[in-house]
């Protein structure tokens, strides 16, 4: 039986919604990342719905990039948080506001 | 009426090899007791049966019987899950690993589980899977000595996974396919001659990726993870019976896995050493069970390389370690996929 | 079959994505990702790309989310503390995010007809194909990307590096 | 079309990867304790040759390589040059920044040189994806340098906070290439450009669209996305956000003229509107926010901020004009803001300890040749004639009214004139009070390096603002490789993705 | 040759100098000395644009230069100057060497600075008055302000800062109203250059255009307007005169915003200007008798003397837009009387500061007494200022009112009061500073009366007063060949009148 491919796309669409919602309520830097992490994945739900949805071999492979992309943000975005927990000893992000926003 | 036998055959082969699995699994611990012993000029387990062959059933026997002790103090959820995860990761591998020939009876497969084209990274994939399984034992189990046994386990994981996944390379370019049976029959026209190792020039990758493999595994000498001079038993630390047990056989099951992913990648698979030079014998059963012998008794070497080797090697300080991995293997794998490709490329 | 699991996997993605949300302490919020990543890759297989729901396993949970929870253990994070967070992350947060769904769902809903329907084996992408586009069409791009992880790497030394 | 050799079209940024790598190498091999500074001039002499390549590409045919994926015009030039002379000034600024403060210094110069190269890429690519990579490229290695300054509380809190915001913003910009996949099944420029004229659906491209302006925006700092900047302003060394403020932003902005005016050029009535809004919120509340800030570094971020919006007012402006005016309002803003970020790294030293409005009294007595560049700077961000800024929003508001957005300059104007205050506030403490001895008299020199900098900052304001006809060309020339862009579509559709 | 390129090495020489007082040596009097020798130079120069100007040319500009600068938009290097402007450069030439002279020891802190900024503003100025292209207008317009706001901060009184921040708000916002609407300009023509703005936009007022051309010119208006002050506008005036060292409040006021508003509002709007002039008449009037009523309750001098500038400018406004050839021409020589006459004024008010360190007039009295050269010469500008016959500001207010009187007599006869009320507080003052009984504070300090070089300073411009006041008519050439002609038609019918008004003088 065959499933519509708008099902995928508007899965994809909640996950990235939860994923902006949880970027914004979640107070754990790490959480927060992983949030973002969330996002990309639903991003990534899309380009292997529309593949799907045109035949087009490239749409899977935008998906690699973009892995490649959430593992280098990872390994920076890692390094920040233990750089940043070394100078504050806190990854909560409402203690971290030695600048106002 | 086509399916329904199909199902029931799979779930039959699924059930059978995991039983058999499962067994060996015992029978290598028992083989590592032993053998050890040889090397320490002692018996090993000699009691439990003839020659000590009933004593994986012993120690099955004890380990769930023991009283399960839960700290108070753990994750609970976490803390069950991590065996959990850590024993199936291993299992799983073995549903894409092949034994032998590709014989069909009533349109199943016989002697692989399920074929894949992309068996190899499944196999990838359940192994960086299984980092988990230690990861969060460590963690759950709020214990200094388990979190820091995990995490030198999962540092030491991450790290070797790389020159694993790189040194697999060379094998599939040769082969132009992720799919395993396609990988050992590109070994399988001239015996020993066109094996990987020899013909595919990837000795080299194969010393990386048992190298890797070792460590993958947390065997000596990387099994820094539990040195129980520093950390008592590691991540092992705060669990018992059975939790203990799946820990244990994950292990174990993961060395078999690992000896499978090497025989079929480097060493042929189930063909034979010899190629055609052996002539054809035996009926129809014969020549569908000794590419079956073939791939076990390769299983087996490896198998009993790894406890010589925990006989024989020193256990690595941890920099060492990292050191080795990144600063030596690494490179080696990278320099080895280039060669491997650029004399694939003048091979034409 | 394929609805089946479409919908199996499906809502695991949606309940772990929620269970991200929900839970407070970082380590469990790393689990439910990586039960939505293992489901997306379900979900891959199911829209033909066999490849790429490997690499996703192998990629996102076996290599970045391993990553995570090491920080998480490295660092030792606990529990979420439930500090009021800026009021304007709820007051502008949560209508734009429904905004944002609502926008993007009733789009889908409106062109659903004009996008059909995957069916098992209906568009199966192989590694052969797969490397065909890889290497040629978009051959600069992926050489590219090696910049990229040097930069990475670079950033990882520097950042988590002591100071000599 | 005649061939040209795929390397020549991306001939700068091989030059600038090659160099990056030879300082990393180099670096290895450099002993503990020695000064790090040679690598930073062989930065700086392949920022130069990468210069010279872009100037090279001038005298190529515009047309793409690697399958449609990068495409060398006047346009990409144009940036080209804008990025690598922010880039070699930033190198020479910080030539004796870091020395002896950070023990990754040959690092510094090599995420220089690499995130260069993501985003003289941005400028050039076509496709999508290839946008993407080098954005990321770009904005991690800004992330990173962000960070330099570990030993500070504030600059790891800088870094993690651009850090988060940017992915979350990247992520955006993705889901909106996923949709303009969905929509036209391409993400070449050209393609979806095809599609965009007939056939798709205009209700998904206009979704992908306001993705991907979202996630572009918070590239670029606009109004309402801009809660980043004057944290990560105000935390960042001052060199990086000389660079980080003008390079990645100006990058950016290509990528956004090329996907509003070279793919959804037929749709321009639908996502008009939005730059409006825009526009208008980021010049308001840039100019608002400066006003209130007793930092320097978060006023002039805040005044990036307004920057920004007044270069959405180009976006509103016709095709080819708008797009010139666009790009060399980016050249004028980059001369102007590297160089008071230069001269405030020299001001405050790497603790960064001269960052209030009131540690800048009296200034211009202390360091007269600083203060009088600063000045120059300052007087070119209000706007006054015969500096580059003056020229920038000129253009930039005489292409807003020739497609008749009156009220659009009007507003703008006017914001430039509250903005006048609060960088009048700042000459005016450097030159009208008399010093408070509050800061610890400092023994900054200024090395020859640094000089050079600023110097070359100085003059490309006066020349931008007084002799702006060879820029402006060269920024026309770029824009009408946009009017060109519909032939060339036809062209090269043999070369993209197979279906 | 030497006529093309005159304006544009008078424009930029200052500049140049600029740059090279910033070389000089900072000790010693070499700052001084330079730009004094400069300006003297520069007077020179621009001596040169009256004895070779042509008065058989009719209409147009004369030592024409027009080059193209940018080419697309199309701006050009377009300079040159009529009886209107021709004067307002010689005038800028003649005060400068009295400003430096009259800085010469006064201002010994940041030296090299002061006299680099004042070279920048006269630079400023020239562009201004020559200009003939409306960006290069614009771009010296406000490049005009930077360097005055610089000198009041910097140079200062007391609140110098603020006064500095508030006259560069009060100048560069409406400008940039003024930036938007020559660009509108630009964008309905597609030139900046006045010549071809003026052919062009002839007959747009009724046109398709009239509502954005009357926008326009109301956002010019207003630009000029507070550069002036007018009325209500002047809010800067007080601080900025007050603030401002001697040489710098000499030139702040009048003379840019009033040549604008001839040369680039009523000149380039006619239709529009004559819509908006009653309100400008009257706001001028208010301005008039608010400046003069004001000026009579100040007992600082500098303050008296800024609301007295309001007062004297508010009378130029009036001439403007009254639109006879009277008044207008009356107006234009008045510019030129009221600077000459308010910078004597502002310099005696420097030298008595310099004396005694004060401008409040209650701990000043009996100056006379002590210094009898001093109050010889300021009784001169007084007299000047107040409108006395036979000196300057006399024909110039007589010429405005006479010549508002025919289009708006009631306004005029309320401007008319402003002269009674000015001749009171100017003559108060007097009275109050200079004679009765000294005060303590006086008679306290022993001073020199003005030495030889603030003589040097001030005899020139007593000497152009009275000539002014007596040969009028050498200076009224060049303006009466020009400025009648800017007006718009609408003041043709009062011609005959003019025409006898005219034969008078």
């Amino acid at each position: 039986m065959a499933v519509p491919i708008a099902w995928y796309l508007i899965l994809s669409a909640a996950l990235f919604s939860i994923g902006v919602f949880a970027f914004l309520i979640k107070r754990n830097i790490i959480t927060i990342f992983m949030s973002i992490e969330l996002m990309l994945n639903a991003v990534n739900l899309a380009f292997v719905a529309f593949a799907n949805h045109w035949h087009q071999v490239s749409g899977q492979i935008f998906v690699f990039f973009v892995m490649v992309v959430a593992a280098a943000e990872a390994a920076v975005g890692l390094a920040i948080i233990i750089a940043v927990y070394r100078s504050r000893e806190t990854l909560n992000v409402d203690q971290i506001n030695l600048m106002k926003l | 009426m086509n399916v329904l036998v199909f199902i029931l055959l799979s779930l039959l082969k699924v059930a059978v090899v995991t039983v058999i699995f499962l067994t060996a699994v015992a029978y290598t611990v028992l083989l590592e007791r032993k053998l050890v012993g040889r090397i320490q000029n002692r018996w090993g387990p000699s009691r439990v049966g003839p020659f000590g062959l009933l004593q994986p059933l012993a120690d099955g026997i004890k380990l769930f019987l023991k009283e399960d002790l839960m700290p108070d103090e753990v994750a609970r959820p976490l803390f069950i899950l991590a065996p959990i995860i850590a024993l199936s990761c291993a299992l799983i591998s073995i549903g894409v690993i092949p034994f032998g020939e590709n014989i069909r009876w009533h349109g199943v497969d016989m002697f692989q589980i399920a074929d894949l084209n992309i068996g190899l990274l499944v196999i990838l994939g359940v192994t960086s899977i299984g980092v988990y399984g230690i990861a969060l034992s460590g963690w759950s189990s709020n214990n200094k000595y388990s979190l820091l046994g995990s995490l030198r386990s999962t540092a030491q994981m991450i790290s070797y996974e790389l020159a694993l996944g790189l040194s697999v390379i060379g094998v599939v370019l040769r082969t132009g396919s992720l799919r395993l049976r396609d990988i050992v029959n590109v070994q399988n026209t001239h015996g020993i001659l066109s094996w990987n190792i020899f013909g595919g020039l990837q000795l080299i990758a194969f010393f990386i990726y048992l190298t890797a493999a070792f460590a993958e595994t947390n065997r000596t000498p990387f099994d820094l993870p539990e040195a129980e001079s520093e950390l008592t038993a590691g991540y092992h630390t705060e669990y018992s019976s059975m939790k203990f047990a799946m820990f244990f056989m994950a292990e174990y099951a993961n060395m078999i896995n690992v000896g499978c992913v090497a025989t079929l990648l480097f060493l042929g698979g189930w063909s034979s050493p010899f190629g055609n030079l052996l002539p054809a014998f035996g009926g129809p059963l014969v020549q569908a069970l000794l590419p079956v012998f073939w791939f076990v008794a390769k299983v087996f070497c490896f198998l009993f390389l790894y406890v010589w080797v925990r006989g024989t090697l020193p256990r690595f300080r941890y920099d060492q370690l990292m050191g080795f991995g990144w600063k030596f293997l690494l490179p080696l794998a990278i320099a080895n996929v280039m060669v491997s490709s650029l004399a694939l490329a003048f091979r034409g | 079959m394929h609805l089946a699991l479409f919908i199996i996997f499906g809502l695991m993605c949606l309940g772990g994505a929620v269970n991200l949300l929900l839970q407070r302490h970082p380590i469990n919020s790393a689990l439910s990702l990586i039960v939505v990543m293992s489901s997306l890759a379900v979900l891959y297989l199911l829209l033909g790309a066999e490849f790429l729901a490997l690499a996703q396993i192998i990629v996102y949970s076996g290599a970045i989310m391993v990553l995570f929870v090491f920080v998480i253990m490295l660092l030792n994070a606990g529990e979420e503390e439930r500090t009021h967070g800026s009021r304007a992350a709820y007051l502008a947060g949560i209508p734009g995010v429904m905004a944002l769904f609502a926008v993007l769902t009733s789009t889908f809903f409106t062109l659903r007809t004009s996008f059909g329907s995957a069916r098992l084996g209906g568009f199966l992408v192989t590694t052969q194909d797969l490397s065909r586009v890889l290497f040629r069409n978009l051959l600069l791009p992926f050489e590219v990307t090696s910049i990229l992880i040097l930069v990475a790497i670079l950033g990882a030394v520097v950042l988590a590096g002591k100071e000599r | 079309m005649t061939e040209v050799s795929p390397a020549l079209r991306i001939l700068p940024e091989i030059l600038l990867t090659v160099t990056g790598v030879l300082v990393m190498l180099v670096e290895s091999v450099l002993g503990v304790k020695t000064s790090r500074k040679p690598l930073g001039a062989l930065a700086i002499f392949g920022t130069l040759a990468t210069l010279v390549a872009s100037v090279y590409q001038l005298q190529l045919p515009a047309g793409t390589a690697f399958f449609g994926t990068v495409q060398s015009d006047a346009f990409s030039v144009f940036f080209h040059l804008v990025i690598g002379g922010i880039v070699l000034v930033t190198l020479l600024v910080s030539l004796d920044y870091f020395e002896g403060h950070s023990s990754y210094v040959g690092e510094y110069y090599a995420l220089i040189l690499f995130g260069a190269v993501g985003m003289m890429l941005m400028t050039s690519s076509v496709e999508l994806l290839m946008v993407f990579i080098s954005l990321e490229i770009s904005s991690i290695s800004t992330y990173i340098l962000a960070g330099y300054r570990k030993r500070s509380a504030t600059s790891p809190e800088a870094s993690i906070k651009y850090f988060l915001l940017g992915s979350f913003a990247t992520a955006f910009f993705l889901y909106g290439i996923a949709l303009c996949f969905g929509a036209t099944g391409s993400t070449n420029i050209y393609e979806i450009a095809k599609g965009v004229a007939g056939g798709a659906s205009p209700l998904l491209l206009t979704v992908a669209f306001g993705m991907m302006l979202i996630g572009l925006g918070f590239k670029v700092s606009l109004a309402p996305f801009h809660v980043w900047t004057p944290d990560v302003y105000e935390g960042a060394p001052a060199p990086v956000v000389g660079l980080m403020s003008t390079a990645p932003k100006a990058a950016a902005f290509a990528v956004l003229l090329r996907i509003a005016y070279g793919a959804y050029g037929t749709l321009a009535h639908v996502w008009m509107p939005l730059i409006w809004i825009l526009a208008i919120l980021s010049m308001t509340i840039g100019n608002l926010g400066a006003l209130t800030q007793r930092n320097v570094k978060r006023m002039l971020a805040y005044s990036s901020i307004a920057h920004a919006g007044y270069l959405m007012v180009a976006f509103t402006a016709l095709a080819p004009m708008g797009i010139a005016a666009a790009s060399f309002y980016t050249a004028a803003y980059a001369a102007m803001n590297v160089g008071a970020f230069a001269i405030l790294s020299y001001l405050s030293g790497f603790d960064e300890k001269r960052t209030n409005l009131s540690d800048y009294a009296g200034i211009a007595r202390r360091h007269p040749v600083a203060a009088a560049a600063f000045a120059v700077f300052l007087i070119s961000l209000i706007g006054i004639p015969f500096t580059a800024g003056f020229f920038g929003k000129f253009y930039v508001f005489t292409a807003a009214l020739n497609s008749g957005n009156a009220w659009l300059a009007v507003i703008g104007l006017l914001n430039s004139g509250v903005a006048a205050f609060y960088y009048l506030r700042l000459l005016a403490q450097m030159y009208m009070v008399t010093e408070e001895q509050t800061v610890a008299p400092d023994n900054v020199h200024a090395r020859p390096a640094f000089v050079l900098g600023v110097a070359i900052l100085v003059l490309a304001v006066f020349a931008l603002g007084i002799f702006p006809n060879r820029a402006l060309r060269l920024a026309r020339a770029g824009a009408a490789t946009f009017a060109a862009q519909a032939t060339a579509a036809q062209n090269i559709s043999a070369a993209v993705l197979p279906r | 040759m030497l006529n093309a390129s005159i304006l544009t090495w008078l424009t930029f020489l200052p500049a140049l100098g600029a740059a090279v007082v910033m070389l000089l040596p900072r000790r010693g009097r070499a700052p001084q000395v330079f730009t004094l020798l400069l300006t003297l130079l520069l007077f020179a120069m621009a001596l040169h644009l009256p004895a070779h100007y042509d008065y058989h040319q009719q209409q147009g500009f004369q030592d024409e230069l027009n080059v193209p600068w940018i080419g697309n938009p199309n701006i050009h290097y377009h300079v040159g100057v009529d009886g209107l402007s021709m004067w307002l450069v010689v005038l800028v030439s003649f005060l400068a060497p009295l400003g430096v002279l009259i800085s010469w020891r006064v201002i010994e802190d940041r030296k090299s600075e002061f006299y680099a900024l004042f070279l920048l503003q006269q630079t400023a100025m020239y562009g201004v008055f020559i200009a003939l292209d409306l960006i290069l207008y614009y771009a010296f317009w406000e490049l005009s302000i930077v360097p005055l706001a610089l000198l009041i901060g910097m140079y200062g009184r007391k609140n110098g800062r603020a006064a500095a921040i508030k006259f560069f708000l009060y100048a560069f916002i409406p400008s940039a109203l003024l930036l938007v609407g020559m660009l509108w300009l630009y964008a309905q023509t597609g030139t900046f250059d006045l010549v071809q703005l003026q052919q062009q936009l002839h007959g747009w007022s009724t046109g398709s255009h009239a509502t954005g051309l009357w926008l326009t010119s109301l956002a010019f208006l207003l630009a000029f307007a507070v550069k002036v002050p007018v009325f209500p506008l002047h809010g800067w005036l007080r601080d900025g005169i007050s603030e401002a060292p001697t040489a710098v409040a000499m030139i702040l006021a009048g003379k840019l915003g009033l040549y604008s508003l001839l040369r680039w509002h009523v000149a380039l709007f006619p239709t529009e200007a004559a819509h908006i002039a009653p309100l400008m008449v009257a706001l001028a009037a208010i301005g008039i008798l608010y400046g003069a009523l004001l000026a009579l309750v100040q007992t600082d001098l500098k303050r008296l003397a800024a609301y007295a500038t309001l007062s004297a400018l508010s009378f130029c406004v009036l001439g403007i837009y009254a639109f006879t050839t009277a008044s207008m021409d009356g107006a234009v020589y008045q510019i030129l009387n009221e600077s000459i006459s308010a910078s004597a004024f502002f310099m005696l008010l420097g030298i008595l500061y310099e004396r005694y360190g004060t401008y409040d007039m209650a701990q000043l009295g009996g100056v006379a007494a002590k210094m009898p050269r001093l109050a010889v010469l300021f009784v001169i500008t007084t007299l000047s200022l107040i409108g006395l016959p036979a000196l300057n500001n006399f024909v110039g207010e007589f010429l405005i009112l006479s010549g508002s009187f025919q289009t708006h007599a009631r306004i005029a006869a309320v401007a008319t009061l402003g002269i009674i009320f000015s001749a009171a507080y100017m003559l108060w003052m007097v009275q109050r500073v200079f004679y009765g009984a000294p005060s303590a504070h006086v008679t306290g300090l022993v001073r020199p009366d003005v030495n030889w070089r603030e003589r040097a300073a001030l005899w020139p411009t007593v000497a152009l007063m009275i000539a002014m006041g007596v040969a009028s008519l050498f200076w009224m050439r060049a303006i009466d060949l020009t400025v009648p002609a800017m007006a718009p038609k609408i003041a043709t019918a009062h011609t005959a009148f003019d025409a006898r008004i005219g034969s008078t003088r």
